[in-house]
């Protein structure tokens, strides 16, 4: 029997795969395919203190293995959240961490002090990295002072697991880890989207109503590899590796790189049972290699 | 209940040189019951540059075979691998998917379509039927050699015909044909996918004579199940998913 | 008839289609494969004051859609260019462009010198974006004053066409692009590779013998476009785009985005004869869209 | 001068679970001379993530027929297309590419193939009948199942194998048979192709022996042109490319 099991700082879970936000609804969206709770751990939509109605259509373009989103942090609103969904999914015997973003750091706060109430939430993922939105989002997280500030204001008043998630737009992404790291967040959650573009040759028209994007899928792989590398390297809180990950081998590099866990995102809309695929994998992983827990992959890349 | 199933490909029946109709045939687990206007999210593999799947609607079902057909028009580098799939390989989807035609509280329906928006108004008409409505067609094209599967809807019920050039049927578009230039129409329903443009005029046309217009749209779609809000459309209570509270909408529902 | 040619600069190109430093080797290895001549201009490799053996191998991995290299500037060194290559490729009837790197301030302004000697070299390409060197390269093009610093020193020596090649490993690639500008840049061309990594899951060893190298290839080309879009905007000169560029579709999106001229990549290694297709197809574009210039494309997306 | 072609696959015979013979049919235009050891960039269209070409040894050649024959070894995503590929079909390749195997100075010659490594050696063997010189084989694999080709190779002279598992010939790797392990060796080139390992102790072999060693490389490889510098191997001379010095060395001249 191999042991899948991996912390989180407070968190302890049952594998290193979680969703990635955005990605998976509030996980009832896959109950006709998975059993949700083989999860290591979901991230729910990206949650604001106010109702959004996110972005004008179009807000999807597909690209070369990839996608561009511009979906605008579309979500319920945060008193919602709690109302109707949250006793909905609450009882899902697997992490439910919920995902924050904002466009002040005021909204921040209030909306992470009303998710610190909820007793079946162990932890947010502070979204710093929507490149989506015109006011706040991003713009957090490209500047290593408004970062820590952000960070430092939610860290007063969330006690529970705070997860910061980082924009791979940045010139050193490894300088704002350490940033958050100082500034109180428990683990750091990497890459959100890169930045992108699509136009239409044919009607000479940008595909997305925003004219950018955030790129997504198979082909940003290697660009979140090294930042989940440079970061791991660079920080002693855990890093959550995303980007691109769509089979057990590419969930092991992330972790050969130094995540802890991973989060699954578009691949879940190719094959909605990729998760529980990718748990499996790595379960055979360990165990063809004689491995008897996946924590010894964590940073595990040989460099001699 | 969704699911995701494996098909075998046991015909590929090219229409013309735009349109084919694939017959799938269900492995071991039974096809679940299936609503007009549903669709599958259909996996492309070995398409260069494609990534996502595919959003295609029901064509046709056949429980006691166990096959769905697909109508499939050729617009781009992921139907150009579907409508290549020779007979014996694999077809993986996700289906059935978002909510289909609601049926009227009429005898008197009309489905008008356009282009591959034919698709879905085959299996309708067959719902229709079943429930004792006997469909008629009114179908629009650019040109004679656009259209498909004619014998199979006129199996149905009567086909009218529109084309852009005049080489079949009257001559211009679906809102030309005389059956809705009467001055009170003899439809009460109005069913209808197909090119944007082509809905909006008749959902106006609807709205004017009062009668119910169902639109399919046929908006861009990453994963088809409600996951990541890409497809919506603009309705009196916000943006709402295609992929899940449609692809059939009511047009007055719509913010058109 | 249409009309196919740019100007960037002091430059008159007789199409918009060049091709990518490090892809192209110097024109000769494509000889059995295209004319040459027929290209807008080519860029040959990266040269450096002194020979340089490069990295170890392996140098290349494959990704999704995409590769990394970690070349690391292999070249023979800019006297034995003069003196070998140069006398073999000054023949070509298109504007034959010299990519030019160097570890110090100093190097990038000596080799711009000797080149500045050669009658049919028009341009250098200042490369200030490699992410594959230890010293220099990249770390030039990652900080605005020091990109301001290798253009100025490098202004001084050089008096011909003086295009700066610009790193999307940046938060900000716009300020960069100013940046050059003010300090005698005669255009900017992007994106060089972004910094990627590839672990072989198996082995848990890097693929690449540096660790990280530069990704490029279709993979890239969101990132790419939504790049020179920003720079577009942002400078007067000239922008020369590139970035994973693989059809003439491709190439009229970027040029669409405000690109005078466009570099063809790793395109090359998947078609030898990509670079007339793609002239090819912008004419075909041109004629069905009824358009007499190419010059109509540039920064001609709608969006009103 | 190298070209860029289609061919049309006129044959796909698998030999074993893992390898197959690709027979390719060129066009209009007359296949180009090709020397042993060279290799082709073949085109992957529709291998999910396979982007680049893969260089593959030419295995052998009619030029009567005008046919040029790969041996493929399934190993991942680009080769596995590859050995699917059906009657019919279109195969792109960049050929012929790189330097091959020099004609040796001596009759007496020792032909040392790995695993996929047998490829060239076939061509190479014929090349070197038509030369007069009778080749001898020496074909190392795991097991008997994984031995292919074998009534080809017989055909231009003695064929010896070694299985590590010991079910077929002699029982160990390559060096371990007896043509390798007498006091004087009775051959003077050795040509080798397969793992590195291997090379590596042959080319020891060939020194301690005062041999001729030719070896091919088998290099990852983006362009196979000599233009984006990723193949290299270090020589005396520095890095050198494998698609254009190469891929075969002799031995002496790498840094091993
Ligand atoms: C609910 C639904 C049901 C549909 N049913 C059918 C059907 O039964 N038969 C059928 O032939 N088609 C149907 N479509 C349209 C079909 O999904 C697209 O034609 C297909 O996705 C195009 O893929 P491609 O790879 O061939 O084109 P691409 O190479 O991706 O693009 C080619 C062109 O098609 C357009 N396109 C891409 N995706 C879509 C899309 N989802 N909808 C419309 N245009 C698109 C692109 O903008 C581009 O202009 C349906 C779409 C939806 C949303
Ligand atoms: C000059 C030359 C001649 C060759 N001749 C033949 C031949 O005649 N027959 C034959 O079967 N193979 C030959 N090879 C090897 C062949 O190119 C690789 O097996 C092939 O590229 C693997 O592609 P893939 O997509 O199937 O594997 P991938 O899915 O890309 O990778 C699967 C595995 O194969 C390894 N691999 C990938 N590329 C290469 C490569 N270029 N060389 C070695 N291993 C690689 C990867 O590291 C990985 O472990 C030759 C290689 C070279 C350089
Ligand atoms: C459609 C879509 C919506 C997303 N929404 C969010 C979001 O609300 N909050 C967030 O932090 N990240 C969001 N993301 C980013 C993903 O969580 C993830 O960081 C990114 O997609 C990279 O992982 P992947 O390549 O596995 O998809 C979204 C991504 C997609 C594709
Ligand atoms: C193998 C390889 C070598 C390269 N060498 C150089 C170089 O010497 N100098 C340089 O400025 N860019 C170099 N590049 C970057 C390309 O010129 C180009 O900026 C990048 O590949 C993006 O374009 P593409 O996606 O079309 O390849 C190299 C790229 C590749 C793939
Ligand atoms: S396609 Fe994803 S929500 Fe509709
Ligand atoms: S493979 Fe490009 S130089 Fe050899």
């Amino acid at each position: 029997m191999v042991d899948l099991s991996v912390k989180i700082g407070s968190l302890e879970l049952k594998n290193p795969v979680m969703t990635a936000s955005g990605t998976f609804g509030y996980g009832e969206e896959y109950e006709d395919f998975i059993d949700i709770n083989a999860l290591g751990g979901i991230v729910v939509k990206g949650t604001t203190l106010h109702p959004r109605q996110g972005n004008d259509y179009p807000r999807m373009a597909e690209t070369s293995m990839g996608m561009l989103n511009a979906v605008g942090l579309q979500n319920v609103g945060v008193d919602q959240f709690i109302q109707t969904i949250y006793p909905r999914i609450k009882h899902y015997k697997t992490h439910i961490l919920v995902n924050v973003s904002g466009s002040t750091v005021e909204e921040y706060v209030e909306t992470a002090a009303k998710i610190n109430e909820l007793d079946a939430i162990p932890g947010i993922e502070l979204n710093i990295s929507c490149p989506n939105v015109k006011e706040g989002g991003m713009a957090f997280g490209t500047s290593c002072p408004s970062a820590i500030a952000v960070t430092s204001a939610v860290r007063e008043v969330y006690k529970k697991h705070l997860m910061l998630k980082l924009s791979p737009n940045v010139t050193n992404i490894a300088e704002i880890a350490k940033g958050v790291e100082g500034a109180g967040a428990d683990s750091v959650s990497l890459i959100n989207t890169l930045l992108g573009m699509a136009i239409d040759a044919q009607t000479r028209r940008p595909v997305l109503s925003t004219i950018t994007g955030g790129l997504s899928g198979a082909a940003v792989k290697p660009i979140a590899l090294r930042m989940v590398w440079q970061v791991a390297n660079a920080v002693a809180i855990p890093v959550i590796g995303m980007g691109g990950i769509s089979t057990a081998e590419d969930a092991i590099e992330f972790m050969l790189a130094g995540a802890s866990a991973v989060q699954i995102g578009t691949a879940n809309f190719i094959d909605p049972q990729i998760t529980i695929k990718i748990i499996d994998g790595i379960k055979s992983y360990l165990e063809k290699h004689q491995m008897d827990s996946v924590q010894a992959l964590i940073g595990g890349m040989v460099t001699d | 209940m969704k699911y995701i199933h494996d098909f075998t490909v046991v015909g590929n029946d090219r229409q013309t040189k735009d349109f084919v109709v694939l017959t799938l045939q269900a492995g071991a687990e039974a096809l679940p019951e299936m609503q007009p206007g549903q669709f599958a999210e259909v996996r492309i593999d070995g398409a260069p540059g494609a990534y996502l799947r595919r959003p295609l609607s029901i064509h046709d079902v056949d429980y006691d075979k166990q096959q769905i057909k697909l109508l499939i028009q050729e617009v781009g580098k992921g139907t150009k691998v579907l409508t290549q799939q020779a007979i014996g390989s694999n077809v993986n989807m996700v289906y059935p998917l978002g909510k289909g035609y609601n049926m009227p509280d009429s005898k008197r329906v009309l489905l008008v379509g356009g282009g591959c928006g034919v698709a879905p108004l085959l299996f309708l008409g067959r719902h229709l039927k079943k429930n004792g409505i006997t469909p008629r067609f009114l179908i629009g094209t650019r040109t004679a050699a656009n259209l498909v599967r004619l014998d199979a809807y006129s199996e149905l019920g009567e086909v009218m015909v529109t084309t852009e050039d005049g080489s079949a049927g009257t001559k211009g578009y679906v809102v030309n044909h005389p059956v809705m230039r009467t001055q009170q129409p003899d439809f009460d329903w109005i069913y209808t996918c197909g090119p944007e443009p082509m809905m909006r005029i008749l959902a106006k046309y609807a709205n004017n004579h009062n009668l119910t217009c169902q639109v399919s749209l046929e908006n861009h779609m990453a994963c088809g199940i409600g996951a990541c809000l890409c497809c919506i459309a603009p309705t009196r209570d916000g943006n709402k998913c295609t992929c899940t509270d449609g692809p059939v909408f009511d047009s007055k529902y719509l913010q058109w």
